[in-house]
């Protein structure tokens, strides 16, 4: 109980400083001034959101693999996470993008991708409801998960294959990209941030899950007798 | 009278089936937009033309997914026979009919309640000021692909082919709901909005004369 | 009870075909079933027994001639006469549970007090510690079991039964023979496709063989109902 | 023929339990069935003998316990075995004739020479005036006798029947009988689901009786054998 | 050496119940007919417009057809269980996805082809010169799609609400394959043809990615 919340207490810890950090230490940018700063939390929102479909991947596979009941449970756990992440991203993009391109929303592929990445785990989390028996909703749902992880590398490739409206990359984006070595360091201080907010959200969701199948096995075996 | 208790009574049962596992809604929801994201990303349109196509899109995505809905309509009362056991036990037919009739209806006209907010923001339309035209609209066309569809299931269930046979047969029927509707919806979302009265009437004149033909033919497309 | 208009009431068949394509199921198919019978009919496979019986419950209609009920009463009356049906299929919803099933179909056939009777067979049928589990989760003796319920539950007095024993267990048999016997005795007018004899058979007053199509033999002596069943005399 | 790589095939039950939801179909399991023995399955409706037949198919998981195949083979090879299966459901496609659904499963299982094969088996269910009939049109006893048909196409060595007999005719039940006990004398491992006695019960040379998801009974000797099937012994 | 026997004799049957009844096809090219009219009706766009969203039109209204026609493809084996006597008859399951698979990508393919001089007339584009490469992009799309329906039914047949679960999971999958085969499409309808091999090689790469995944874990799909 100490631990979990020393544990809470330090990731909240870190995400406060992550925001101090991107409003008052990186510098301001040139032509969007206060409005750039968002971009601390959404582009590192947007990644931790990835790590976290990642992680439900490498759940998934497990799953199929070893057929045990706890990688099912860090399936659930990741997928919502990552989707919160994911909300939190489509978000902010409008935000941004509304002074930035004088739009909400415009259908070029990163926002569609993203967007249709958002849908393929609500797709995700709604075939879950829909199928009864634990076991084959274990599977079934891990092999659609396997699947539809495929449009996670078509999010990051789209602004890296399509001229897109939105922003190409300036981390990992190849030569004449970049970023000034402060807002650098303040952009992987946040990302690093999110990435312990994430991995804290799936542990307690995790565990939250852990707790619902005890109870049902205990009433089942309740039943038995 | 005893249509009406008969109607009553299967109602439930209807509505109990469709809703027992609430994902129902949620499900026709994230369908429609996915048609709509379909379209947009393909069609890639300027934001203009996007604002001038958003009422037809909705109502087209809107038809789509209930031609896919309407279509277990029949088709789960084949599974064991239970159509043949409602037609011993019903002593009216029609009540068959009138009770799948109201529930998809009920569930066309909540789907697009719910989807309206979201649509609201999507495209930057007020709809408060005039929601309860839209709810006028929304009630004749929803009545309108109900009749429709629901005949038509009850025709496509016999056939073979099932899957893609309700669309096809109902997609043609109901442009004139689609298109008379996108209108008056286009007119309430206009800059200065107005009341379409052609596009209304002509919804309800749909409706009435293809519950009348439902009334009065209903009883064969039961026969076996 | 009021559904049950009448309790005496005949069943009558006048040559009547029944064409599936380019296939005869029913060739001139004659019969006077007079009220209180108990038939038995019985065939080979494919013989047309089940065809028969989809006719009477005018699920189905002849290629050529009629089917009706015969009694005291206007044609009208006869409209609203109901057979209660245990077909091959089950004929209640799979995604219902079995209490809302018999309840659903109590409703519609204004059974009074559909809550008691429903209580009641589910009692006799032995699904009362299912009642609240989907037909889809039941095995096919409890599945026979509900859609039996099904067709007594506004004891019907024209009762059409296709195999009605198939899958129970021989406890389900006796309880199933026990009821049959109970509406017989109260007048109620039956018709059963059974194979073989069992039971059941013992039951009837009357015996009739279908042999594609057409009626080959029709008794009502002892002697000669086993051997219909049996096929003893073909 | 190939595909019975081994005609001698036990099947051994680990203490097997089956759940469902809420619901324990099969609880601790455990049985040993010796090669050439022919089976009787006996239990009240829903005791669970569909679950332990789909069990011993391969066809559905235990949640708890194994299924495997004994004999003098490798892991390897007992997977090659492949038990011949009649089920509730019939397994054959209704949008297919008798004769395309028995060659499309005899190439399947490369039953050498199909066509002669499915010709012969359906000259003995008697199906071969209707073998290019669609089998949705056949009757139930019909498509029983698909059913049969498929599952004896491969001349299996572990052959699970449940209720064969259903919607048989008298003369579909002595046909059957004698298959079974020609399969049986050769020494083909047979487990069978039955209600009550007939001539089909009468093959067996065990008798197990269910009794909500558990083994009641279970006995090679004639006096208890038919106490078993009528529950005279519960 | 079984693997493909097996396979043989699997597709025989699929073709078989498929093209038992011709219609199948003619169904398949007339709902994609109406989609594309109810989409002109709808939005009434300029001919430029409509020039402009053809291709999109094309493969838009070609994905909304297969996700209905790929629906039954393990719906139909569920109704006689006939899925568990494949189960138990064949020795790789691998095989009965295999036949699947090639019986739809087959059917989608014809229905594409046969499409193509209807879409030709329509928008006044010159198809002969490039021919050989919009049957390429035809097959790498079918294909794609193919692998993906086939699949993704597997998954529905055994869920809740399936008539409208197939296109749900499908559609948002499959967007990768809808834009680059557009994007393909619309180069080679351009005044300039041009091969644009960014496309083409986008969908080589998910069909390849996809059919693996589908050969690692096909055989859990079908499990019970
Ligand atoms: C409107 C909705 C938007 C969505 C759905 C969205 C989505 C995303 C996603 C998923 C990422 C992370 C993937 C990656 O790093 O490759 C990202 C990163 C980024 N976004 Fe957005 N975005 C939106 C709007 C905007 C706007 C308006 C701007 C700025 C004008 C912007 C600027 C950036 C930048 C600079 C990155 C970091 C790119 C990198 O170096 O990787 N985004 N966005
Ligand atoms: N829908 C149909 N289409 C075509 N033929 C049919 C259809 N239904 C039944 N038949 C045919 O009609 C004949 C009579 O079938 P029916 O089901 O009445 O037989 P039955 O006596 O009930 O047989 P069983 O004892 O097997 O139940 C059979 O030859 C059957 O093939
Ligand atoms: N898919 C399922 N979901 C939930 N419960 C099930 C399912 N299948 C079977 N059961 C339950 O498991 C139990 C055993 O069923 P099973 O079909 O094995 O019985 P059985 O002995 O074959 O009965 P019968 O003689 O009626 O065929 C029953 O209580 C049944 O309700
Ligand atoms: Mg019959
Ligand atoms: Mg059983």
């Amino acid at each position: 109980m100490w631990k979990r919340a020393m544990t809470g207490a330090i990731v909240l810890f870190l995400v406060g400083a992550a925001a101090y950090a991107s409003f008052f230490i990186a510098p301001e940018e040139k032509t969007m001034h206060v409005l750039q700063r968002i971009f601390y939390f959404h582009a590192a929102a947007a990644w931790a959101g990835m790590t976290a479909f990642s992680v439900c991947f490498v759940a998934n596979l497990l799953y199929v693999w070893r057929r045990s009941e706890k990688w099912d449970s860090l399936g659930v756990s990741s997928a919502e996470v990552g989707l919160a992440f994911i909300t939190v991203v489509l978000i902010t993009g409008p935000i941004w993008a509304k002074p930035a391109w004088g739009i909400y929303w415009t259908w070029d592929a990163r926002l569609t991708s993203t967007f249709v990445l958002w849908l393929l785990y609500i797709s995700y989390l709604l075939l879950r409801t829909l199928i009864e028996e634990p076991d084959r909703r274990a599977l079934l749902s891990a092999l659609f998960g396997i699947f539809s992880f495929i449009d996670v590398p078509i999010v990051f490739g789209a602004i890296r294959w399509w001229r897109t409206q939105h922003p190409a990359p300036v981390i990992m984006g190849g030569p004449g990209s970049g970023l000034e070595p402060t807002m650098r360091k303040v952009f992987f201080f946040s990302v690093l941030a999110l990435h312990a907010l994430m991995v804290f959200l799936i542990a307690e969701r995790y565990r939250l899950e852990k707790l619902r199948t005890d109870v049902e096995v205990l009433r089942r075996e309740a039943e038995a007798i | 009278m005893s249509l009406l208790s008969n109607t009553g009574a299967l109602l439930g049962k209807e509505l109990r089936t469709e809703f027992r596992s609430r994902e129902l809604l949620t499900t026709t929801i994230v369908f429609i937009l996915i048609v709509i994201v379909l379209f947009s990303f393909t069609f890639d349109p300027t934001s203009d033309e996007s604002r001038r196509f958003a009422p037809g899109l909705l109502w087209l995505a809107f038809l789509f997914a209930s031609s896919l809905m309407l279509q277990p309509c029949f088709l789960r009362e084949q599974h064991n026979d239970t159509l043949s056991a409602l037609r011993l036990s019903v002593s009216d037919p029609f009540a068959i009919f009138l009770a799948k009739l109201a529930a998809n209806t009920l569930f066309l006209l909540l789907t697009e309640l719910l989807l309206l907010p979201l649509f609201a923001v999507m495209y930057n339309v007020p709809v408060v000021p005039v929601l309860h035209w839209l709810v006028l609209v929304f009630f004749l066309a929803s009545f309108g692909i109900s009749i429709a569809g629901t005949s038509l299931s009850a025709i496509s269930a016999q056939a073979r082919m099932r899957e893609l046979l309700l669309p096809l047969l109902m997609l043609p029927l109901l442009t004139p709901i689609l298109v008379a509707s996108t209108e008056v919806t286009k007119s309430l979302f206009d800059r200065a909005p107005f009341v379409q009265w052609k596009g209304i009437g002509f919804l309800a004149v749909f409706d009435v004369v293809f519950l009348t033909a439902l009334w009065l033919f209903g009883e064969y497309l039961l026969e076996e | 009870m009021t559904p049950p208009a009448f309790s005496l009431v005949g069943l009558r068949f006048e040559n009547i075909d029944k064409r599936y394509g380019g296939l005869l199921a029913l060739r001139a198919v004659s019969l006077t079933i007079q009220p209180g019978e108990c038939v038995v009919l019985a065939g080979r496979n494919g013989s047309g027994k089940t065809t028969l019986l989809r006719i009477a419950a005018r699920l189905a209609r002849p290629s050529r001639g009629t089917m009706s009920f015969s009694g005291q009463f206007s044609g009208e009356e006869a409209a609203a006469i109901r057979p209660g049906f245990v077909a091959h299929a089950t004929m209640v919803y799979d995604e219902l549970t079995a209490e809302e099933n018999l309840l659903l179909f109590s409703r519609l056939q204004n059974v009074p007090q559909p809550g008691n009777r429903v209580e009641a067979l589910l009692h006799e049928v032995g699904l009362s510690d299912r009642r609240s589990s989907l037909v889809r989760t039941f095995s096919r003796g409890m599945r026979q079991r509900v859609a039996i319920a099904r067709a007594l539950l506004h004891e019907p007095s024209v009762l059409l039964l296709d195999e009605p024993a198939t899958g129970l267990d021989p406890q389900g048999v006796s309880w199933l023979a026990e009821a049959i016997r109970r509406l017989r005795d109260s007048g109620r007018t039956i018709l059963m496709s059974l194979h073989g004899e069992s039971e059941i058979s013992s039951l009837g007053t009357r015996a009739i063989r279908l042999d594609a199509g057409s009626v080959a033999a029709d008794t009502r002596t002892g002697a000669t109902f086993r051997s219909i069943l049996t096929f003893a005399d073909a």
